[in-house]
């Protein structure tokens, strides 16, 4: 039983090795995924500076408010999405997702608030990943934002246009607050019809509610100054369509 | 040996109480993905487009449903008197068919789509193989639910006789809906909502009326009280 | 076997405890049938019925609620001191009959509803079963919810002087609450929700005055002022 | 009016359904009862009872239930086709009465009760009101729950062949499972369970076999493998 | 000013009754320390002290909860009839409490305290101000649960005859709730727990019994079965 | 025995601590009800009433909310460094409490209630115990919420000049809000509901102009149109 | 339309991503029951067969496996690196399986079946498509969950000698597994349940080597001790 | 109106300046909080680990593996609680609690669990802290864990003792079981009296029954060695109580 007990003394100490390898991974493991949550935490937190300070937008200030948003969300990505890349460098984006994902989602949420702010459209996903092949050096594949992540950061997206809207109307830009509108109620529209091809379908519904309360929100707000207009309208004695009154600045002389 | 003998019976039995379910569940699927493009026709409504053109789309679908209706009907006919054991599985779905159908039915003609009609749209009016009388309820209630929104947004595009007619047809649907004595389930639980619906709306008409934006033909109070009237009062 | 003796008696007690709760049981149900009912001819106000009538029809099942009450004051007497063990079983049945009794009131009055008025339509007030006082208010508040659709319906159907008068009775009613010490309970959430009521009645009453509609023979913010000035100050 | 005269008809038809649920629900209780008067009688198994007075008491309660079900029968030949529609409301207790009989059976024979002998017992082996397979399944696992408990106080009496045999018929009913394909329910969630009490039975029969107080009649284990080798290896 | 008058009126009522309860409350978290403080005291029992020791020391705040509880009963006094009002303030507290006092009155005796017994200790026994009987129930089930760890830890010091007390207590205590008709509510649920509960210490006595370690005065098994018979046979 | 020591040690501590928060809740209970109090008086403006009374009855409790607060950072004193650990005991109310200031304080002046200012009131401005800037803020915002329900009713009472100077105050404070970063808490929630109450107000003043109702004194128009700007700038 | 054009693309993806699932679903419905198969054949240890037959019959399935999971790699080679995006989908079955693999290696070579040689088994050793470390982890204390049944079982049958090499087996596997740092998930709890197989497996050598069943052939026990100082030291 | 004006010219720019304040303060306040979080979780991995280190305690290393772990344990004091220390300088502990709860109590498992397998002992509270304040410089107040985070890093201790005796029993270490499950008992007993006294007695009321669970599981694993034990002496026809079967290394001659 010599022999035998050879084999069974190998054995053990390649069970040793081996664990202690498998301890390593483990360790190696853990500690990135540490860093990507530390790093999408900062993500979080300066994406949702940059949409503060898009709300801070009026009528005659837009260019500097936008321009400054613009200026903070490339800080967010040289700074805090760069770092998160080089965290997850070498690994695999899927396996990590759930720790970067609530920070990347903000992200999506922040850029496209300042696309659609800047030029009424929708920033593509391709854009922005486009955007971002910059970020890792060339030897490794680049941080692609997945569609799933782009999707639930479009659905919150949908609350922080909520809030423009009614801004918007404040501030008498009718037409603004309409644009917002139809464009709510598209993406509302289009996502309705992704939901049950989601990975999680389930968290999608709950966003998909929150998101319809968002678009009758901003439906609601339109058909109070409707009304009101087609009340003053005729008040005014006048025909024109257009609606002079609302908005602070609109040209009524306080 | 009768228990081994009993169990490879079992196993078939169950195997095919299996492959039914995962049939009814594929067809369950494309009842759901249906319904979901419905819908997404119907909410063009909200979009500006002109009501036919909604109105078309919407109706092209429902041959679709009432195709994945008779092929539900052709599963379960492979199990007579088994309606109810695999009823679960299609509830939910057909509930959100015939809301969207009545819907559409309402935006068409401004009409109730009834039970029989409803059941015939989907191909669900025969006996063996009906349209569940509590989940047509639920799917008108899940209708009335949209209404709200619809009046709000007919109204800002400049129709002022909708909230008219919209309140008219909830308040009869609600007189209507108590006449029935609901158990404490989910039907009483939707039909508890339909109040908020019937209230947001004459909530809109009233936001329209004050500002005398509303059209003038009627004196709609008394004519909304007339027609309710007996349903109302019999009990 | 002194055991085996106690868990014979307790069967017993607890049988009749059983019995018991399956009696009362059956009663609240009546109770909740003829309050659906008495709601039903309640609504009638909101289709612009001329008021006596829907009053009439109301006040028709104030006695079957009586009837109602009196039976369950029956089983109860059967043990005596045990109301507040019971009480939960037709608590929230008894506040909305209290609301559809103070509604109808207000309607035919324009007053609240006295507590021990309340008792006494119900037959509750002995000093054995009486009308729990907790459950009075929240009925009262639960009125108080009706009363802005009540405002909205009446306004739309063109009279224009029901937003003044109910803008005085809440704000009555709010000062007069206002009075209490409430606990953080329900009746403390109701009563914040009075709140709300108020606020929507004043801008009812709001969109009819702007526009010129409110007739002009008050000039209420004084009144509504002075009414409630002692009350409101005195604390 | 179409919309009136449908509800006029969903009134009656819901009417139906709740009072035939009422009925059902009648005799569900009495089942209720029954079934835990024959637990309380097999309870006495395990003060060592002599064994026949067990059996005789507990099968003196199977007419009852089968009387119960006669009644629930006559119910649902009323509603044809639609035992599924309610079958959620008997359903639980039905699974515990097979338990019952089938613990009984088992103290009787050493053998399984089948599903047919299950449904005769209780009158339920007629085409239109039959036992539904998976209650009679999950039956069947409820009674193995029972066994290790059976066997550690067996043991505890002296009966220390008991082990070896509930062993083997242990073993059997859970390589006659494992033929079946459950799918991810309740039923292979009790099913997953019966291996945790083939399990204690093995811990006693080993904790008896260690200890010399086995009967020494066997070689279970050749024996036990020899019965399950042909249903085992098949599939 | 009719409104004024009886909301000054009820605010004195709900003054009173919001003082009363503050009152309730003071003592009430009285009885929970005190409680507290026993049953840290009977914790020692698993700390190796002397039976003695731990019984006089847990004992030694029986006084303190009657204290309390006459403190409860003069100020319930004060609002007659009132006693299920309030019942839910001391409820869960009280069941605790009994659930001591039945675990100390154990550990002395070996025997369970009866209701009366419960009561008389916590000085609950008139007939205005008594221990609710579902309480002292639901007490004895909390106490049940102790018993396993008692008994494990019992042997686990040498103490090999304490299972088979045990076991013989518990069983009677079982055979005893399976008389009475439990409602689907709270003591249910407990009562279902105490299944477990004599089960893990059957397994226990199992234990200790194949190893030969049980003392032999007995053969519990027949004894266990002739105590439980009458009771368990009755019904 | 150093485990029994320490335990002991903590037990005194957090005892100690039990006894603070009495203290506190005690405070808090008084801090609350000098605020509903003062909340009273501060209804009179929408009874219209002449503002300096209003405001001199609503100022008169200011210093017992002083008092108040005096004796919470007395109590607080006695454990330095320790105002976060119970701050959640008086939040809300302080919340409540700065929002009746700030409101008192706008009627007055038109102006918006500072921090500093606000924390002086209450005497909270001292380093040890001061104003939490959140609680603040929130307060702040509660206040905006009464401002749509004070500018109908100065209307309704024939105060055209008030949506104006409201809209003005509103629009400042929206802008500066706005330069607050905010976590996804309760306070942007709250602030949230700013955008709503302005465009309330916003109504209100345009109902007014298009009716020629508003006076024209002054072309602060412009002027504020110009300082929006400003304060709109980003830093 | 270029946002249209976008979700088109969406849901494109989207669309396909669902397609794929459901043909990995369709892979791992087949691991599932093969793996189900394999169980069976191993499960026949516990009757006692021959292990040459046994292995044999378990060894017959691996082959099956690879199949299965290389048409996996195949499905998920058309969306590379998106391997951990559908990994939820197989892990439990890929668990199970590992631990089937190791159960046999295990009987076949008395030693732990190693990550790699796992992956090897079933085609998962390449880098793109490989066996996921925690996955084996908790496959290998699946299998340890399995051992002290075997060694019950294996002793019953009159095989003393396998308490102690399993013990010998689950020492080294403990100290291997206490070289990692677990986070606080199903892996840890999974490492938590070891401890007590190996506990289980102790006990059952000693009740052998009490009785002087255990064979003496050899003194590995001093060696034993001896290696897992070593595989305890410290790194 | 001049004097208006002005008035109400000054007070905007107040009011400006006075947001612009309070926006400093409420981004300092959450640009601290984030970075207290950061530490805390740093704290919490490694405090993990030291607890891992415990658990590879074994008969015969345990000098060696309780010296390592002290050295990890000191190591998580001199980074990582510096760093919270650091980060939490000058400002309030109890208003950031929150953010650092977490890591603190695990600090305190570890070190708790450290102290009583070197010396059978309770660390004391206050030894911890005097242990911490030679971290901050001593113009600050130094970081004093409170009472509330030291009780509920203990109720999580007796988890870990858990597996520590279990783990023990397996070495034959049967008094060291019995020593832990005393232990373990007398915490629980103390414990019990403390929850209603707790800031948050109802997340206490969950430890508790966890803390039970495990205080059973303890008991069954020695009454299970108890009768076993009981069984064998007779066997063996021996009166000597000593236990020596369990354990692998425990004299029995494999
Ligand atoms: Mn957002
Ligand atoms: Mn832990």
């Amino acid at each position: 039983s010599a022999a035998k007990k050879t084999r069974t003394m190998t054995t053990q100490s390649s069970l040793k090795d081996a664990f202690s390898s498998y301890a390593d991974d483990l360790n190696h493991l853990n500690d990135k995924r540490e860093k990507v949550v530390k790093a999408s935490r900062d993500i979080t937190a300066n994406s949702k500076k940059v949409i503060f300070q898009v709300h801070r937008i009026s009528k005659s200030n837009k260019e500097e408010v936008l321009e400054k948003a613009h200026k903070d969300l490339a800080a967010v990505v040289d700074q805090y999405v760069a770092r998160l890349v080089k965290e997850l460098r070498g690994s695999d984006f899927w396996k990590l997702r759930r720790a970067y994902s609530p920070g990347i989602q903000e992200y999506v949420e922040a850029a496209t608030l300042c696309r659609f702010c800047k030029s009424g459209t929708l920033l593509n996903l391709e854009e922005m990943n486009a955007s971002l092949s910059s970020l890792s050096d060339p030897s490794h594949k680049p941080l692609q934002i997945n569609i799933l992540d782009y999707i639930l950061g479009l659905a919150d997206l949908t609350g922080e246009l909520m809030r423009l809207a009614i801004g918007r109307i404040s501030d008498g830009e009718l037409e603004y607050a309409q644009k917002i509108c139809t464009f709510v109620r598209e993406i509302h529209r289009e996502l309705t019809l992704l939901v049950p091809r989601m990975d999680e379908p389930y968290d999608m519904k709950t966003k998909m509610e929150t998101m319809l309360q968002s678009v009758m929100k901003i439906e609601n707000a339109c058909f109070g100054v409707h009304v009101r207009k087609s009340e003053y309208n005729p008040l005014l004695g006048s025909g024109d369509p257009s609606y002079p009154l609302m908005g602070v600045a609109g040209g009524i002389d306080l | 040996l009768p228990l081994e003998k009993q169990f490879e019976d079992f196993r078939a039995q169950l195997e095919d109480s299996v492959v039914l379910r995962e049939r009814i569940r594929a067809v369950v699927l494309e009842i759901e993905s249906t319904a979901r493009l419905m819908y997404s026709s119907l909410l063009l409504v909200y979009l500006s487009r002109p009501l036919p053109e909604v109105l078309d789309k919407s109706k092209a679908h429902i041959g679709t449903l009432k195709d994945n209706y008779s092929r539900l009907a052709d599963i379960l006919s492979e199990c007579p008197d088994q309606y109810y054991r695999y009823h679960g599985d299609w509830r939910s779905e057909t509930q959100t068919a015939v809301s969207l159908l009545a819907f559409t039915h309402y935006l068409e003609t401004g009409n109730l789509l009834l039970h029989n009609e409803a059941g015939e749209r989907l191909g669900l009016n025969n006996s063996q193989f009906g349209l569940d009388l509590e989940d047509y309820l639920v799917g008108v209630l899940f209708m009335s639910n949209e209404l709200p929104r619809y009046v709000v947004n007919q109204v800002t595009a400049g129709d002022y006789d909708c909230p008219r007619k919209v309140l008219k047809f909830l308040t009869e649907l609600n007189a209507a809906f108590r006449m029935l004595n609901l158990r404490n389930d989910f039907l009483r639980k939707k039909f508890d909502g339909l109040k908020y619906d019937l209230r947001r709306v004459e909530e809109v008409y009233y936001d329209v009326k004050i500002r005398g934006l509303a059209s003038d033909e009627d004196s709609t109070g008394d004519q909304r009280s007339k027609e309710i009237n007996d349903s109302e009062v019999v009990h």
